[in-house]
């Protein structure tokens, strides 16, 4: 008996030692490497986001790929954590990865050195150091996607708009999660509390927020706002709706940042009817009517089974789309540019700098990426709560671009 | 205005205090009758919640149904996690102990969703989300009625513990294994009983505290609530947990309110194990807790 | 009244503690067990009351009997609903509960009625115990404790008592109570007594029957008149040579063998 | 393995007591150590070696953690945040004085000492699973303040980027220059640690943790050597935090949250508490199992279910397999890794005469 | 009975008038005593009279309320046990309270540990005088193992000693701080005549061939009797008598409080 024991122990530990040596087969194809959480805390969005980037490679893929070159993703799960995620990117450049999608914020800030040292160009749409953006520091990373900067910028745009477009002595507060992250934004918010001459208050709940009844109180008993931004991720977003509605305070004066505008975030929070005129921000476009999601529906159908559940969670499941479609866009050009799928990572790299006016049937933004700029121009949209779908309040914007760039531009 | 503030924090900080005395109160079972310190108690909040709002939305149970089976399945998963995991466990060191639940920990923060699908779910047990204003007075619906559960039930099982003969049976196998066997107490099946009472207190912190914020894996976070509250009150004391609980409740409540505005916010979190800190350096066993006693 | 068979205990499935211990003890009589630390007196107790299985040892072999039935397959509380409580060395109470409340679960397996004149019973044989009912067993001192789990073990109304080294570190005024009660509720409630003791001495006056116990296994048995006459247990338990006591200042590092083997 | 004990007899307490009681054992497996340290990076890819990095990097923590829980039997659920605070130290170090790794890696190891000692105060009076949470308070309050501080964060986004060390003039960039580099520092700790635990300090260590009333009434200042525990114990941890900024390139306390200081403490408890070599097991196997949990289920994954579906399953069962290995290992070897290793040796010293 | 060592030097401790409560119970009341250069001295009295108290005052476990305690020209009243420890008072413990999970030599290297001074980075290093003071230190125990014949255990983890030894090693570890006043709570309890027989000698030993200076609780009144050259009795935390073991025997208050009015086969 104990002998078994020691025996089937030393067999478990031999077992994983084997592993380790064994590589897995290696075809030619075009190789991504994607970090994904769908384990940690951010998993209510990677549970969407990246079945919906396979998606997509897979419509590519079925189309012949990208000029007859297939294109394979590696996708590992990081729980959210950094060795992980070093090891994750160690595995990608030995799979020999074209370009990386990164995930998180301290991951990707991790990362970054490599980046420029192996010259694969990473991604970090929606997250990362906004200072990130200036592609003349960092050559090798491309935001994709507004970034926290950005976002502020346009989520003042709006809330200016809906104040009746005079914000001056209003009182605006910023609710987000006390991480760097969360904190990012504030050096833009208070320049344009500045600019515009409103009053900034700021109230930090400590991650994860499940319960954040009292800095919701304050806002709404004793601050009194006039208008909320909020910037939470994972749970928070749900748990704050859920407040703030239990404040009797009127959603609609409330705005998420990226990561709290997802149909999940409304679910958690009890529904659509218990959300009605909450506003989302967004960097993609949101909702099912767009052709690329046709196609991958029917693509489904042509296999015999249902469209994919993720879809349901449009917000995600098109930031999904938009990260994929981005990353093949600038594979595409790079392999056009060069004339064969023999392509490195700085060809691709070279692509997203040729992408210009990308918007794919209108899913994205118009996006032009520029030496200096590497998060395609920083668009963002808001959508509203109204019955059960978001509907969009607002055009593609960019709010307070000069703002933005004058700070992209001091970083370096 | 400002008294007002402070008077409605504390009210909440009080009601919410309760629902954390409501999760805190299966890891004292928990410690108390089998000596076993259970880090996944935020976990089986968690789970429990997964069942019944899985079998609410996804299989569209009416929710006192899902709840039934929620129930049932809090009772038979405690009943075989004892069983199986802490059993063999007895008599290992408290970090072994402390690091198998943690395992278990993860185990459930992997199975939940593989079982009821990712993504956050509503649990509506039909408490409204309106506003509750009596005279100065402003509550949630949801605190009130979450508040209320925790009292009723830590008092029956207040009482339980305290004056019946299997409350002094289940503090004697607390106090030693062998010396109960010994008296013909069956100690295994008041470790049975323990988990099982865990696991119930579990499902209602779950139903509590899912309506309150929603059920997802993240939930298991609250069991980090958990430690300022029992240490505070002792580990093995029914009573420590209450008074722990309302203190914490409404420490936190404050910090964030007046505490805040002054550091740049998120003290929230972390005052509690402060005020932790500081009870344990002049009560090492925290408020209502019981000291070891040390002989040579 | 109560038979072990030959038995034999190993703990972990390796160690092999006691090697064919046979023993009786006789219904209405007090029968001791005496022998060093580690002979295995306490593991032969602990294998009665089936409480050896928690420790990870296991009774393989021979068969321990109750009134003719088989009880070594029992489980710990089933062997004390059949009458037969073990009080430990060491005065284990349970530290945290009261006083009364240490009896109450002594009396866990009895009715409610029951419990209640068991009550009146031990307060009556230990008024010290009545008068500190309320107070943290483990704040009693350790006479009190003693009386304690004496009472708390007459609380399952047993028809066997195992005691294990009733007199270890108590004072001789408080051995001499404590060997008194025992003997009283020997005779008075008609109580089996299987007595564990090093204090050959006292152990040998109460009791009827003896055995040695060395290196786990029986090395003598007889009775107790007989025994406290035998050469070597005055010589190794009684601290008697050739008839008188010797002083303990006259010990040198070598003396004589004994004349069993152990 | 590579030698039998017989016919050796030890002439000197010296020899004794030396970590490797017999002359050929010491030799040879300095020996073996020594080349294959050295050859490692010649026949083992980028990847490897990245991942024998992180090892390195783990096996310092976890001797430092172990050092405490194992040896001294102070519960520490805090074990990151001191890593954060060497991380931070160093690398504020490193940007604003421009201070090399040889000064920036003992003075974060020393500044991590300090605050862990500080941390360590309450351990006289606390006992058990209440300083385990005390521990746990002192994880949070340190993150706390580390995020709230920008002159030792270095500002919002509480990331500060690290230059990377520079030896003799080379700057130590890629992954087998980082491998020399960590792998010695590893070798360093764990020599030293063996030394501690076999010395006078190691001795008194053990002596709480048996018997903290006795220890103190035999002459050990129970407070004083609980404290130097803790000092070393975070000492360990800073070194291991100013590596891992080293080798990441940036001070991140986001990298140093708890669910890194439980991961440490399964490394200990799973390797074998009270054994160096236990660390030493126990960061390879907490580092490389979900490595391996995946690189099988990528293998034979397919067979269950499709393409689609595998990337999310292997995510959850990783936690579920991780999770339940844990409880596995400590219900069937309580006594770890170490233990474990010491029966197959045990099996093969008298092998084939095992019986 | 008389003494062949025999208390021939000064006074070695000097306990004055000191008291002890526990929570408003007093365990020890207003007890003076001397204790003589190389004597055995030995405390009795009943469960709760408050010897292992008084005990846990000289070794500074516990630090008296009033009054004061003396050790040579030390005020040892309020030091530390690590203190106390160093100046030369060790002592063993009613329940064994050895380290179990080391070996018998690491057991009595850690006796020595007050003497001892390796610091934290010189024992990191395990270089020079670290290594040299292990090894001094190594020898001295060995000297010990060699006393109390324990030759053959040295390397054997004491959790897995018999009782007996256990006892032995305890005896041991005490030894190694080489301390000028050895304090010994119930050495003998849980012994048969055989083993109790073993551990006199060891006593006696020490106190005659290294004269060191014995204080002991025991209820083994055979054994107090003929060994110690002082007896003090308490009860209910008051000293009620103190002399030679004679006169201490044939003091009624003792009778009546210990040894009992019946006539004690033990002291016979």
């Amino acid at each position: 008996m104990k002998h078994l024991r020691t025996g089937l122990l030393a067999a478990g530990l031999a077992m994983s030692a084997t592993t380790m040596v064994a590589t897995t087969a290696t075809a030619k194809d075009l190789v991504i490497g994607m970090a994904c959480d769908r384990t940690g805390p951010t998993q209510t969005v990677g549970v969407v986001l990246c079945p919906a980037y396979h998606d997509y490679v897979k419509l590519v893929n079925s189309k012949g790929g990208l000029m007859g070159n297939k294109v394979k993703v590696v996708e590992i799960d990081t729980q959210y954590k950094v060795p992980a995620s070093v090891e994750a990117y160690q595995r990608f450049k030995k799979e020999g990865a074209v370009v990386v999608a990164l995930w998180g914020t301290p991951m990707t800030q991790a990362i970054t050195p490599n980046l420029n040292a192996d010259k694969i160009p990473g991604t970090s749409p929606g997250f990362g150091t906004a200072a990130a953006a200036n592609g003349v520091k960092y050559p090798y990373l491309f935001p994709m996607a507004a970034s926290y900067w950005s976002q502020a910028g346009a989520a003042v745009t709006f809330a200016k708009a809906e104040l009746g477009g005079n914000i001056k002595g209003k009182k605006i507060a910023y609710i987000f999660y006390d991480n760097p992250a969360g904190r990012e934004p504030i050096p833009v918010l208070e320049k344009l509390a500045k600019i515009e001459d409103f009053e900034l208050k700021k109230f930090a709940i400590p991650p994860p927020g499940v319960e954040m009844k009292v800095q919701v109180q304050d806002i709404t008993r004793r601050y009194r706002a006039d208008f909320v931004l909020s910037h939470l991720f994972g749970k928070g977003p749900a748990v704050h709706i859920k407040e703030f509605k239990r404040m009797g305070y009127p959603l609609k004066k409330l705005l998420s940042f990226v990561w709290g505008a997802g149909e999940a975030d409304i679910n958690g929070a009890g529904g659509w009817a218990k959300a009605q005129g909450y506003n989302a921000l967004n960097f993609a476009g949101v909702g099912s009517n767009y052709a690329v999601l046709d196609e991958i529906k029917a693509l489904y159908k042509k296999e015999g089974k249902t469209g994919p559940e993720e879809m349901a969670s449009t917000v995600y499941y098109n930031r999904g789309i938009l990260a994929a479609a981005v990353h093949l866009k600038a594979m595409e050009l790079a392999v056009k540019a060069k004339g064969s799928g023999d392509i490195t990572g700085t060809d691709v790299q070279k692509g997203f700098l040729a992408i210009k006016d990308f918007k794919l049937g209108g899913i994205l933004p118009p996006l032009d990426f520029t030496d200096i700029d590497h998060e395609g121009g920083g668009w963002a949209r808001v959508f509203r709560v109204e019955g059960d779908n978001f509907v969009p309040a607002s055009d593609w914007i960019r709010g307070y671009r000069d703002v933005v760039i004058q700070m992209l531009k001091e970083d370096h | 205005m400002e008294w007002q503030f402070l008077f409605e924090l504390t009210v909440n900080g009080l009601l919410t205090g309760m629902m954390y005395a409501l999760i805190a109160v299966g890891f004292v079972l928990i410690y108390k009758s089998t000596d076993a310190i259970n880090f996944a108690q935020g976990e089986f909040v968690m789970i429990a919640a997964i069942v019944v709002a899985g079998m609410a939305v996804k299989y569209g149970f009416p929710i006192v149904a899902a709840i039934g089976v929620g129930l049932l399945f809090m009772i038979v998963f405690n009943f075989a996690l004892e069983r199986v995991v802490l059993r063999p466990m007895i008599g290992r060191p408290v970090v072994s102990i402390i690091m198998a639940t943690i395992g278990l920990a993860l185990v459930l923060q992997g199975a939940g969703p593989l079982v009821f699908g990712a993504g956050t779910r509503p649990l509506d047990i039909g408490v409204p989300d309106e506003p509750l204003i009596i005279g100065p007075l402003f509550m949630t619906p949801i605190d009130v009625v979450g508040a209320g559960i925790s009292i009723v039930f830590l008092a029956v099982f207040g009482w339980f513990f305290m004056k019946s003969r299997k409350g002094v049976a289940m503090r004697a196998v607390a106090d030693s294994h062998m010396i109960s066997m010994a008296m013909g107490i069956n100690v295994e099946r008041y470790f049975a009983l323990a988990w099982i009472l865990a696991g119930v207190v579990a499902l209602l912190g779950g139903l509590v505290w899912g309506s309150a914020i929603g059920v997802d894996t993240q939930m298991a976070a609250l069991g980090l609530k958990v430690f300022p509250v029992v240490i505070l009150g002792g580990l093995d004391s029914i009573i420590g947990v209450v008074v722990g609980g309302l203190i914490i409740g409404v420490c936190e409540a404050l910090a964030a309110g007046y505490v805040d505005p002054f550091v740049g916010g998120g003290t929230k979190d972390f005052t509690p194990y402060v005020l932790m800190i500081l009870v344990l350096m002049f009560r090492p066993y925290g408020i209502f807790g019981k000291p070891i006693i040390e002989r040579i | 009244m109560l038979v072990l068979n030959n038995i034999e205990v190993i703990f972990d499935n390796v160690i092999l503690v006691l090697k064919g211990i046979s023993i009786e003890a006789k219904e209405g009589a007090i029968t001791t067990i005496l022998g060093a630390n580690g002979a295995g007196k306490t593991t032969t107790l602990k294998g009665i009351s089936g409480l050896l299985r928690p420790e990870r040892g296991d009774v393989t072999r021979g068969s321990i009997e109750f009134n003719g039935e088989r009880i070594d397959r029992l489980t710990a509380h089933e062997i004390v609903r059949k009458g037969i409580v073990q009080v430990f060395e060491g005065r284990q109470v349970f530290e945290h509960l009261t006083a009364e409340e240490n009896l109450i679960a002594g009396g866990h397996i009895v009715s409610k009625a029951v419990m209640r004149q068991n009550l009146e019973k031990v307060y009556e044989y230990f008024p010290r115990v009545h008068e500190r009912r309320d107070v943290q067993a483990g704040y009693l001192s350790g006479g009190e404790q003693q009386m304690l789990v004496i009472g708390r073990a007459l609380m399952a109304d047993p028809k066997v008592i195992l005691f294990d080294e009733p007199s270890l570190g108590l004072a001789p005024m408080i051995i001499e109570e404590i060997f008194g009660i025992i003997k009283r509720l020997n005779e008075q409630e008609n109580l089996t007594v299987l007595l564990v003791e090093q204090n050959a001495t006292l152990a040998l006056e109460i009791a009827e029957f003896g055995y040695v116990m060395e290196n786990g296994s029986i090395v003598l048995e007889g009775p107790a008149e007989a025994l406290r006459e035998n050469a070597d247990i005055k010589e190794f338990y009684l601290g008697i040579s050739s008839g008188e006591k010797k002083s303990f200042r006259d010990v040198k590092h070598y003396r004589r063998r004994k004349r069993w083997l152990g | 393995m590579f030698h039998r004990e017989s016919g050796y007899f030890k002439t000197t307490y010296q020899a004794d007591m030396a970590l490797y009681p017999l002359p050929i054992g010491r030799y040879a497996i300095i020996a073996v150590g020594v080349v294959f340290f050295i050859l490692c990076p010649f026949f083992l890819g980028e990847y490897y070696l990245s991942i024998i990095n992180l090892v390195a990097i783990a096996v310092v923590g976890a001797l430092g953690l172990n050092i405490l829980v194992g040896y001294t039997n102070q519960i520490s659920i805090g074990h990151a945040a001191f890593m954060s605070v060497g991380a931070y130290t160093a690398a504020n170090l490193a940007t604003k004085l421009d201070l090399p790794f040889w000064i920036t890696l003992p003075a974060g190891g020393a500044m991590a000492a300090l605050i862990g000692m500080l941390v360590g105060i309450p351990s006289l009076r606390i006992k058990g699973l209440y300083l385990a949470i005390a521990t746990l308070a002192a994880q949070f309050i340190i993150e706390w303040i580390i995020n709230h501080t920008p002159t030792i964060s270095g500002g919002v986004a509480a990331s500060i980027e690290m230059p990377r060390p520079v030896f003799f003039g080379i700057e130590l960039a890629n992954q087998a220059e980082l491998y020399y580099f960590l792998i010695v520092i590893a070798a360093i700790a764990i020599v030293g640690a063996l030394n501690l635990v076999r010395s006078r300090i190691g001795r008194s260590f053990i002596a709480i943790r048996d018997q903290e009333i006795a220890a103190e009434i035999i002459g050990i200042n129970v407070f004083k050597t609980k404290l130097i525990a803790f000092g070393i114990s975070s000492f360990y941890a800073g070194v291991c935090g100013v590596m891992y900024t080293y080798y990441l390139g940036v001070a991140n306390y986001e990298n140093f949250q708890l669910i890194t200081s439980i991961d440490y403490l399964a490394m200990v408890i799973i390797g074998g508490l009270g054994s160096v070599l236990g660390s030493i097991f126990g960061a390879i196997f907490i580092t490389m199992l979900p490595i391996a949990i995946r690189l099988i289920m990528e293998s034979v994954g397919t067979i269950f279910v499709d393409d689609a579906a595998l990337a999310q399953v292997i995510a959850q069962f990783r936690l579920i397999i991780f999770g339940g290995l844990i409880i596995v290992f400590l219900i069937v070897e309580p006594d770890g890794l170490a233990k474990l290793w010491q029966n197959i040796r045990n099996y093969f010293r008298f092998w084939p005469f095992s019986y | 009975m008389t003494n062949t060592a025999g208390p021939g030097g000064g006074i070695k401790l000097t306990i004055e008038g000191a008291s002890k409560n526990f929570g408003g119970v007093r365990a020890v009341v207003d007890v003076g005593a001397e204790i003589r250069e190389g004597e055995i001295f030995a405390i009795i009295g009943p469960n709760g009279a408050g010897k292992t108290t008084m005990l846990n005052m000289i070794s500074g476990f516990y630090h008296p309320d009033e009054g004061s305690i003396n050790f040579e020209d030390h005020d040892i009243s309020h030091m530390g046990p690590s203190e106390i420890a160093a100046l030369g008072i060790a002592r063993t413990f009613q329940n064994i309270a050895l380290f179990r999970g080391l070996t018998v030599l690491d057991n009595l290297m850690l006796g020595r540990n007050v003497l001892m001074k390796t610091g934290v980075l010189s024992a990191f290093m395990y270089w020079g005088a670290a290594r040299r003071e292990e090894v001094e230190h190594r020898e001295k125990c060995e000297d010990i193992i060699d006393f109390l014949k324990l030759t053959d255990l040295r390397k054997t983890p004491t959790g897995a000693l018999a009782y007996g030894l256990q006892k032995r090693v305890e005896l041991g570890r005490a030894l190694a701080a080489e301390p000028q006043l050895l304090l010994l709570d119930e050495p003998m309890a849980g012994m048969n005549q055989e083993e109790k027989e073993d551990m006199v000698r060891y006593v006696l030993d020490v106190n005659q061939e290294w004269g060191t200076t014995i204080a002991l609780i025991e209820h083994d009144m055979g054994v107090v009797m003929d060994i110690s050259d002082h007896v003090m009795v308490m009860d209910m935390g008051e000293k009620i008598s103190q002399g030679t073991p004679d006169e201490v025997r044939a003091d009624p208050k003792v009778i009546e409080a210990y040894l009992g009015t019946t006539d004690n086969k033990e002291v016979a």
